[in-house]
């Protein structure tokens, strides 16, 4: 009996199509997508609201949830990290921010049964 | 009549009927989502209420023969005898129902303009009282007084091209009394201020900027010269105060969208008494000053922690108030025969006109809208319960929400 | 030719021209969320399919030189003859060209208004050749039996100012006809109706309640007392009904959103074709009336589970009727002395001229709508597959997504 | 002066102002959602920040008195001496400050234009100098040499109804040259592009057919048989281009509405130039081949791999020299007397003139373009920071987001 | 001590309803609903950017979340399961498509801790 | 070793701001939220479609969602917790609502992984 396990990775949005294609080519199709805004490390970013001014740090993200058995685990994380650190997703290659950015955060938990509704069966 | 005329005043009252649910979207992209067609609503509603008030009783009241200089009568109850003919008072080259209708627009614009004062609380029902007690009891009077053959802010001479005393001052004084006298929005103040589509807002504005040409130049009530001068400085005053305003949040932090919006129509508002009487770069000088003053009073309401939500005060009442008074400084015959000469064309007189009608206007409408509040609140509350409130008013008022169920 | 008629002729054709686009977002808000796009491109579809074909030979065929009383003849091919000056049959102070491209707007939102009926699952190649069969062979023959020199219901003495037989119960008519010979959308009538943005529907709605002083005051061709008057009646007409219809809600539930958006457009279908013949009380009592039928029909609409998706029948089809008949009680030659009175003005034959219009007009729809349906079904089907339609429209028919890709 | 036409031009002026706004919408949707407020701010900057410039002098320069036929001279600075009486040599019938008016307007949409081309990266304030450099160093003269008294081009006998060498020519090909001297978005050409939202593209391009109607007719400078002339034909282009590209769209994969919302656009690109001289069955040969000229520039433009992110170049530099050269192969004097006949009615001439005023456009509109971009560059990046593009414009350059925080 | 379950069923928006319904009369009410985009083992679709082409396959659903006691597991899988199985949400019911689009999936994962915030009183 | 613990609170949007800020303050600065809809024991709200009428009952919510190490879970929950009560986020103060609603909800499970993808250290 094979484990399964839930990777929510989550990433720019223009990383998820990098993230898409590799994992693909590689054979694992099932994915799911969450349109979510996230803070890091980094610090805020000032917004306003007509004359005035407050401080928010979300910035919108996607989190990618993808659901593989327990043997293939670590190449699919490894894939996902390598399709994300392309230098076009360097978020400051110039070096010029004050604010520390990191490039996204994987995070992996334990899944009991995945079930096809069509064929309901279950897979354990 | 004059077709040419006639042809501008149909397609002034066609720009001027969009501005009013302009207004409903330039304040749905404002509030919090769970609020968005319910802020929409507002605005829509005081166009299909004030409208049936308008043609049964309110032209009438406002431009209705005159009793003492203080009201129309209602002899023109049901537009009786408001015909195809023109109203040589009122406007002579075009038909009498073309004068009621661009003025209907007016009306139906002012009490829309209140509502972001109570804005994500307002209770719809009690809401539909109000703007008709408003209109009728604030409104109608001051249109009278200020437009209305007889009107003694007429006969005094105080000028308003397009409405800065009747339409602005009144709706911001009005929404600062409800923002005093209603509760204000829970948790006002402890958490952000959250405009969820600032997109929409950014529609709204350009629509309103559309609309402006025929508030403004549609004022003139001829396809003239006078008619596209008024445009030329509307156009004017907008650019003017939204580069200020987009100048003065680029100082204080970044340029902003949400403020060059504002910007553009708090310069409309500023020109809007005075847009048939001046030259353009005062024009220029009265946009960038509005945008100065409105900047400003938007902080100093924030730290009175007065919960005018959308600013109506700040944006319109003293928006409208520095036109009326700058109307008085820059007015000149040589644009407007019609007119009279401001402090800067050496007459001074015209200036204590426009602040008297300016005082009328703030003490007017702050006291009236003071007791139709009181009097509604006791009658039936004006803002929904907490819970009602909590769940967003879309829901709670309508049953209904902006975007799909998921 | 008058230059003031001209600007007015100018403006009304734009003003119509943008309602054709806006009947896509009013439609479009109300559709689940996979078929936005696809709604809205129905709608903008008709806009450029109908210009061509009625620049090519619709126009022709609707007011060209009368065949029998039936039909135009095709001696204006490609506007050939259709110049700068005026056609004093239909327009005497306006380039010929003018009144031809006022009428093209005309030609272009009825079968827009039918999209409604089939929404979420019509084919869209198949939709292209649907309108141009329909602009063809139901439109022009019906425009040119009541509005071209000639025809047959034109010298019986109908009248239509705007188009409440010619475009809303034509339209509406054959919605009901598409309706219940399609599919329905499968699952109809298991799951709630998920309207994916009422803001957008709102948007709508207000695009096409200002574009409709075009397309009413426009009727008038000239920019006179006339053109006014059909303004203000329209304007009072869709307050009216708006407010009838957020207390019909109201008393059920809440004022609803989307019933006074909807209960605005009924309004202003039902004092379409009386809106040049009728004074303005009238006008009001009109549009209430409308919006309650409207609102019933609806209702029974659900009962018959017929899938008439976005009730163009109830709202277009039925509130036409009303408007139809009603001018029939309340025209009078006091308004306008080219029109006749109506029963309460003491002649029952107006009456029963616009009964037999009406009939004529449901006859001919049902009937060629059928004829066009089942002749496409024939030979490719009307609507998409079921798993074109579970992925959406906008996927199966165009590759495209309303939101981006997350 | 003409009521009538003074009516015309008050309205087309409002409609040309709302398609700078348009121009914002219609971008707008074709961004990542992190840059939609930036991508429409610019647009709205153009209106705001280019409405003060034309006032105080860019309207003296391109149309006061001329200085040896390349420009005009200072002396209407702040429009001193612009006043009521009109100007015989623009417009005899509508006081000068109208031609004015709607003068502007085109000054205004022209950098809006542009600001497709780098989209998502350019820098706000860097921004706001060039557009401003851009509309008094190049589109100045430009409209000089074409529309203004004494202009070099105007001489020669070039056509250009409604601005397709001035407008469309020089903003395309300042994109192109922007495109290829700015750097590139991160990723472009690696990831696909992603619209935000077609759904407000398609009320840019709503917009935009509207607002074209004021553009072209307005042209006219009068409410006449020209004016109508010249709407009908764009109307009649568009939908000709919109049907173009949807069949294009259709054989390759799918009927696509942004292709048609983009055809439509590029319809009235081609027919702006051509639509006061031609007939209508030309003009939808102009529209029909103008589409079918951007649809494969776009497809080569991608192959080459310049960021001209959403196609101004094959847009409007392409469409707008196609239809410039089309004017002079179809104009004709039956028309147009004031304008003259085309290769295909006898006159080879004219298409020479059209093809050098092209030239003239391109070399001007490219060469400048760079020198200002160059010269920017060396004082200030025209660009943003990586890390700011990847946060993205709203929040980098405005500290907003286009959607509430959650 | 009962254990606590997350079960998340990813579904067309059409089939909310359906489950919502069928789990409201068996009495479990909590519930929370993500939109989402997802792909499983279907084939891509064809998307375009004005004159080119490209795949996206990515299409809307909806992941219901739901955290139930370990014990009624079963039977609310099997409700969820039945309640999608609809004639009308059959993805192919006249076997024209070309891909084999499957009726959803359903992932089942271990939740440690329930908390309502209102009593603060922890159900572990 | 620590173990890594992912708690999920739904809430309404007003309280997110509280919740960010007295984590901020703690020094819980990652976080992640979610747009939600969401139902818990309470009754439906009415819903129409033009003239016909229909019930929805799920309300719009924001799933926070914040992985923590165990030791500080008890801390963070408490934090979360107690920004949750201030006053103006009560839903029924004046106890006039038919309803019971309450004030969300928490729900906490393990965390096999976190990676961050700029080092790509797994920290277990
Ligand atoms: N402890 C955490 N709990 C929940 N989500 C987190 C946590 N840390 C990071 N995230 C999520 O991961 C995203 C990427 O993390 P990181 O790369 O550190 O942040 P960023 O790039 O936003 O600075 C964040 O935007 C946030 O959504
Ligand atoms: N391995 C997986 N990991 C994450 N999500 C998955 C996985 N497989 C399927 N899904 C999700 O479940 C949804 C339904 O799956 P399935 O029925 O196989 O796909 P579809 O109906 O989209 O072909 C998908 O759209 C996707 O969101
Ligand atoms: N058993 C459950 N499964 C999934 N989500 C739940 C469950 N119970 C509650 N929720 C979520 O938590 C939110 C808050 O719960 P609660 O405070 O009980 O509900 P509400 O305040 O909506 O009545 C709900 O809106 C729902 O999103």
């Amino acid at each position: 009996m094979t484990t399964l396990k839930k990777i929510e990775a989550i990433v720019l949005e223009e990383q998820v199509d990098a993230i898409k294609q590799s994992l693909e080519a590689a054979g694992y199709v099932g994915m799911t997508v969450f349109p979510v805004k996230g803070r890091g490390s980094e610090g805020g970013i000032d917004l306003r609201w007509r004359a005035t001014t407050y401080t928010v740090d979300f910035l919108p993200k996607v989190l990618v949830m993808i659901v593989v058995n327990e043997d293939v685990l670590n190449h699919v994380i490894s894939l996902i990290v390598r399709s994300c650190q392309a230098p076009e997703f360097d978020p400051d290659p110039d070096h010029r921010s004050e604010h520390a950015q990191s490039w996204g955060k994987i995070f992996v938990s334990p899944v009991e049964q995945a079930i096809s509704i069509r064929t309901a069966l279950q897979r354990r | 009549m004059n077709t040419g005329d006639i042809s501008w005043i149909l397609c002034s009252s066609s720009l001027v009927m969009l501005m009013t649910p302009a207004v409903g979207l330039f304040y749905g992209g404002m509030v919090r989502k769970k609020n968005l067609l319910s802020t929409i609503m507002l605005s829509f509603t005081a166009l299909v209420v004030i409208t049936v008030q308008w043609v049964l009783f309110g032209y009438s009241l406002a431009f209705g023969p005159d009793v003492g200089h203080l009201i129309g009568d209602l002899s023109w109850f049901g537009l009786r005898g408001v015909g195809v003919a023109p109203n040589t008072d009122y406007a002579a080259t075009i038909p009498h129902l073309g004068y009621m209708l661009f003025q209907m627009k007016f009306a139906i614009i002012t009490p829309a303009l209140i509502t972001g004062a109570f804005v994500e609380r307002v209770r719809f029902s009690t809401y539909v009282l109000f703007i008709l007690l408003w209109a009728t009891l604030i409104y109608d009077p001051m249109a009278h007084w200020v437009w209305g053959m007889g009107g003694w802010l007429r006969n005094l001479g105080a000028l308003d091209f397009a409405g800065g005393t009747v339409i602005h001052i009144t709706s911001g004084v009005a929404a600062l009394c409800a923002a005093l006298l209603l509760p204000q929005r829970r948790g006002f103040g402890k958490r952000p201020e959250d405009p969820n589509s600032i997109t929409l807002t950014l529609l709204g504005a350009i629509l309103l900027w559309f609309g402006w040409f025929g508030f403004n130049g549609g004022s003139a009530y001829a396809a003239d010269g006078l008619a596209i001068q008024a445009i030329v400085n509307t156009n004017a005053a907008a650019a003017a105060a939204a580069i200020t305003w987009m100048l003065l949040s680029g100082f204080n932090h970044r340029a902003s969208v949400m403020g060059v919006a504002t910007g553009a129509v708090v310069g409309l508002v500023a020109i809007t008494p005075a847009c048939g009487y001046v030259e353009v770069v005062p024009a220029m000088i009265i946009g960038t000053v509005g945008a100065v003053v409105s900047y400003y009073c938007i902080q100093f309401r924030h730290k009175l922690k007065v919960d005018d939500s959308l600013d109506v005060w700040a944006c319109h009442g003293m928006s409208g108030t520095w036109g009326a008074l700058a109307t008085g400084l820059f007015a000149t015959t040589t644009i407007n025969p019609a007119g009279a000469n401001g402090l800067f064309y050496g007459n001074p007189g015209l200036l204590w006109i426009q602040f008297v009608s300016v005082v009328v206007a703030w003490v007017w409408a702050f006291g009236m809208t003071a007791l139709i509040c009181k009097g509604l609140n006791a009658f039936s509350r004006m803002t929904v319960s907490a819970h009602e409130e909590l769940v967003g008013l879309d829901l709670s008022q309508h049953g209904e929400e902006a975007a799909g169920s998921i």
